[in-house]
């Protein structure tokens, strides 16, 4: 099983002929996607290393059955990419690009979201079911199958407990970034639902940040609807109240979305909080070995 | 991106809000001047991006153009909250009969616009939120269906405004105030007081105007407002090479790549019982030259006394983060401990750049918390 | 039974303190619908004969649980009134109002149907289950309760049709109309499953006119997904080529569309129609006396 | 409202849309110096509501001033369809290398704007569309998501635009285009031909643009483009009285409420051995007034010979239709028999106030359709 990603993904690339495009979507390639498609307005009929290139998303849809996109294409053409997978039929849509106007990500979010799009990104490092298929700019190397749930709003971040969790001799049933900026296409509470609902998934590793009110949420979501336990850890202890941290989502506002208030929340909902990546790891090798 | 009080209110005149006629000006003859071309009485207004002008001396009442010029003087210069005074706003004096809230955010949490409104204006909001909520009525815009004659009426009549006049003036007020907030891609549209005056004219006092700094692109004349000046001088520079680059007050240089792994790398150096100095966020790309532009940034910081590399390769790749680290010595000296951890993307060869270059001051380190230890011990030492 | 309104149908009137408003709100409110209240905004407090006016819909539907609106105020207010109806949870939407600027009813349209809104009109007649609930402009008096569900594009058409069938002594479950502006809420296809689907309603009589291809699409669906007799009547077949009949859906452009073109179309699957409104009521007749 | 070419075009040109330099003219004088002040050769284009115009002789190139001025001579007053020619527009000459079609129309089956582009323009396009209907790009824009520019990339490469300027320009067209459709309230926009001229410029060559008329109280300068003195004098005098009223070709007189009892009681009339002379539609409200100013408007054709008012109230109120015939009675000398079938709201007291009147040529009938046989009797008589 895993989530979002797995061997049905048919992978197409917005923007598989740009030199991130290429290089990415051909690492997920090597690693076992099925990179079916990528589209590059003008340059239909050619190809990248064998991959078919088309100049419409709808193209690639009808000629090779793609059902997932990877957008990798400048920021000021996200949007626009976005909305051309999802009419021509993408339920998928994985956005590595970052920096979208948040008012265009607010409009594409409010018409994705009745169609049943399942959407990670923007400023997101994608999606990773290891050994079934990678999409995105996850390092595939430093992770191993197996059955913790992870998903964080962070990149490298993610990387790095993913790592620390394969050093435990964890492995992971899929690796979900819901990116970093200020309006994402999927929630914790969306990854959260998709774990609890993947027989492969077995515990869950939460990633979170400071911010926004995500994690609460999150919290009450774990306390009532989840039975497959829960570690979390929580970035920005230390950062300064008031700054931009990098995400936009990371701008402490008052009391709120800070980093002791979240884990707070969380623990008062009987979820354990590491307080550095290796702590968080720790914490789940233990609920993992019982 | 925030504007001054004054850009604000350029914006909201482009869009048709009432505001008072006034003068941006920056030193005391040219508040003079300005107080004689308005005429009658004028407030002058300090301009600074920070709350707490009013307590702090920074708006006064002037009762002619002589008197203007004086309390221009008085307050250009100042320091309010951190920022000194050097801009001015001179409008036209206004009487207030009443004092209204009036305000678009951009609300991530539901992800939709939200409209705020309270009769109860002029104060701090959050003070009203907390001690009297049901005075703030609170409202969501679906960005699709977009703004609507309703919303108004659902914040007028919820705030309980009764004056036919005014309900009037404040529905087209918001309705104009949403869309500036779209058309300028902003993330906070405020207007706190909103007056009404005796006559019974409604219009903004105050403004405070937020843009996304991602859409910026779109609006070249707001991109233009940026007070280059009034920016630290090193954050201007990581700005011009297009690094994130935040000061702090402890002293390890941190550089990292990805918001999410710098703060978790800065609480992993609180754990290992330092403070970070400032950090880099090489961010998504991060090529050897941006390294390098990152290093000069931090190095000119004087409180920096170690700098720790905490590098998780994704879309970086550990190579191109080495041959920066080499790039950079090569151009200028560097004699701070330098502590890099690299993993991920391309590490092995990162690391083996390194080793092979096998340079004094550059320490490699396997793990983040080990880094951190180090760059810590470096810095104390 | 019968659908869309009946006895659970607590009625608000948008615009209940105009003339036409508080004329037909308390004319449906005498036939024993549950008008609840009316909205006009700087009149709330007051009331109309006892039914209490509020400035908004989200105080009508807090203080009085209304569940439908019947939106009775100028067309160039009409949108705006429908989606303050809609965003405060109104379910069932009756746009008396006709003239709907069309760019206007797109947008209402696309917003309303994926949150599941039923909506009529604009320019309808409204519906009417004799017995049970009026809201509209409906002449209720001429109707009796029965089990012939009546759906029509044309107000004072419905009425000389349900008058014919109430002469050969056959009543009806609902009467709908779903309106003649050229966007509007409800097809016919719409509202033929709801009379499938509601077990007072045994026969359908559709009522169609020239333009557009509603007909064309209900007739495919009749025969492919419903079990009730449905008996039809077409209006138009000497409408003069190229003219606007006053319903702007009513444009023959070249030859689709026609009056007899829908005739074909709906015989050829099957389905009777008569050529004037008496004949079509004598079909109905017909099919209910088996 | 359908809109004259020139009409259209100065839309066009309000958005953005590239058209030739063009003036509006209405003698063969004005011709002359409209060709004067745009040099060179120019086409002299009548400007009336339907098609066809070339193969009428309606479209005419002239090398220099005086052939404009001899060829709008002989343009002016032709008859194209039934339309007499009485407005001209000279615009420069363009020379063609391609001819592509573009419009975006209010589809109302499927409730969104359809965009429409083939390659194969300047011919009928419904011609393509049966003819080789691949050519024919269809792709149809969700109203709320709005025009995205693979919109664009999607009919363009659908339709094989290969020139990488061709199809920068050709995007830029339709995004503007659509922002017209909106931004009027058209039901039709239409460029056919959309010419690449040899130098590689694409525009419009012509202009098909219909506004709907239920939005034109938003765009006072498009309302004031209908052209009062085209109408019939008859549909003038209705439109001002606010009354739907058609011209027809038979003997009977109709007036009915609702445009589908209308179309209904065409029908019985036809069954009734009969034809309608014209209908007036009451419409939704239909008080006493609108009878009298519909009657007003029937009466005036002279074939009309009898007058047949079917009336099934629901807003209309059948009291109020009953007043209007005797106000109208009263007003004006009407000798033609009047059959009035009265039902629905208020039927009762409509029939008690035209049976105590006891007028000799007003004839009651209980049903619609002994209405319509009586009516065609009358009017064949």
């Amino acid at each position: 099983m895993a989530i979002i990603v797995d061997q049905d993904t048919k992978l197409v690339v917005q923007g598989l002929t740009g030199s991130e495009g290429s290089f990415h979507g051909l690492r997920n390639k090597r690693y076992g996607t099925r990179v079916v498609a990528g589209v590059t307005p003008g340059k239909g009929g050619q190809d990248v290393e064998g991959v078919p290139v088309f100049d419409t998303v709808v193209d690639a849809v009808e000629e090779t059955g793609a059902n997932t996109t990877m957008v990798f294409v400048p920021a000021r053409f996200a949007a626009d990419a976005i909305y051309e997978a999802v009419d021509a039929g993408i339920a998928t849509v994985i956005c590595i690009a970052e920096g979208l106007p948040a008012h265009e990500m607010l409009r594409v979010y409010t018409y994705i979201r009745p169609r049943g799009v399942t959407m990670l990104g923007p400023n997101c490092p994608g999606a990773l079911s290891p050994g079934k298929a990678n999409v995105g700019i996850i390092p595939a190397e430093i992770f191993t199958e197996g059955s913790i749930g992870l998903v964080s709003r962070s990149g490298t971040l993610t990387y790095q407990i993913g790592h620390e969790l394969t050093q435990m001799g964890l492995g992971n049933s899929t690796i979900v970034g819901i990116g970093g900026d200020p309006v994402v296409g999927s929630s914790f509470i969306d990854i959260l639902e998709r774990f609890e609902a993947d027989p492969q998934t077995e515990y869950v590793v939460m990633v979170g940040e400071i911010g926004g009110d995500e994690e609460e949420k999150a919290a009450a979501f774990i306390e009532a609807k989840m039975s497959k336990p829960v570690v979390a850890y929580i970035a920005g202890f230390e950062a300064p109240p008031g700054k931009t941290m990098g995400h936009a989502g990371a701008i402490i506002s008052g009391s709120s979305g800070t980093a002791q208030g979240k884990k707070e929340a969380l623990e008062a909902k009987g979820i354990r909080v590491g307080t550095s990546p290796t702590e968080a790891a720790q914490l789940a090798a233990e609920v993992a070995r019982g | 991106m925030d504007l001054y009080e004054y850009q604000g209110k350029q914006l909201f005149s482009r869009y048709g809000i009432p505001v008072s006629d006034g003068r941006y000006v920056t030193t005391p003859e040219e508040a003079r001047t300005a107080a004689e071309e308005i005429g009658g009485a004028v407030v002058v207004k300090a301009q600074v991006l920070t709350g707490g002008r009013g307590k702090a001396g920074g708006i006064k009442l002037a009762d002619d153009p002589a008197d203007a010029e004086e309390k221009a003087r008085a307050i250009l210069g100042l320091e309010i909250r951190g920022h000194v005074v050097t801009k001015l706003w001179i409008e036209s004096a206004s009487e207030i009969a009443k004092e209204y809230y009036l305000s678009i955010t951009f609300d991530r949490g539901t992800k939709q616009p939200l409209l705020m409104f309270t009769t109860q204006g002029g104060v701090d909001i959050e003070e009203v939120a907390e001690t009297n909520p049901d005075a703030l009525v609170r409202l969501h815009v679906d960005p699709l269906e977009g703004f609507q004659p309703y919303h108004a009426r659902r914040l007028i009549y919820g705030a309980g405004v009764e004056d036919r006049s005014e309900q009037g003036q404040i529905a087209a007020i918001l309705a104009k105030l949403y869309e500036a907030f779209v058309g300028t891609d902003a993330m906070l549209c405020e207007i706190n007081p909103l007056i009404v005056t005796p006559e019974g004219e409604v219009k903004a006092l105050d403004s405070k105007f937020t843009v996304d700094d991602n859409a910026l692109y779109k609006h070249p004349e707001i991109a233009e407002m940026r007070d280059v000046e009034a920016a630290d001088p090193l954050e201007s520079l990581a700005r011009e090479k297009d690094v994130t680059y935040v000061k702090l007050d402890g002293e390890v240089g941190i550089l990292g790549n990805g918001a999410g792994l710098v703060m978790s790398t800065l609480d992993v150096i609180a754990l290992a019982g330092g403070r970070a100095a400032n950090f880099c966020d090489l961010g998504g790309g991060g090529d050897a030259e941006g390294v390098v532009d990152a290093l000069e940034v931090i190095t000119r910081d004087p409180q920096v006394k170690s700098i720790f590399f905490n590098i998780f390769g994704g879309i970086t790749r550990c190579d191109e983060v080495a041959k920066g680290i080499l790039a950079a010595l090569e151009r200028m000296p560097i004699e701070l401990p330098i502590v890099v951890r690299l993993d991920g993307t391309n590490a092995e060869e990162g690391r083996r750049i390194l080793a092979d270059a096998a340079i004094a001051n550059v320490h490699p380190e396997a793990t983040m918390l080990d880094g951190a230890r180090r760059a810590v011990e470096a810095a104390t030492k």
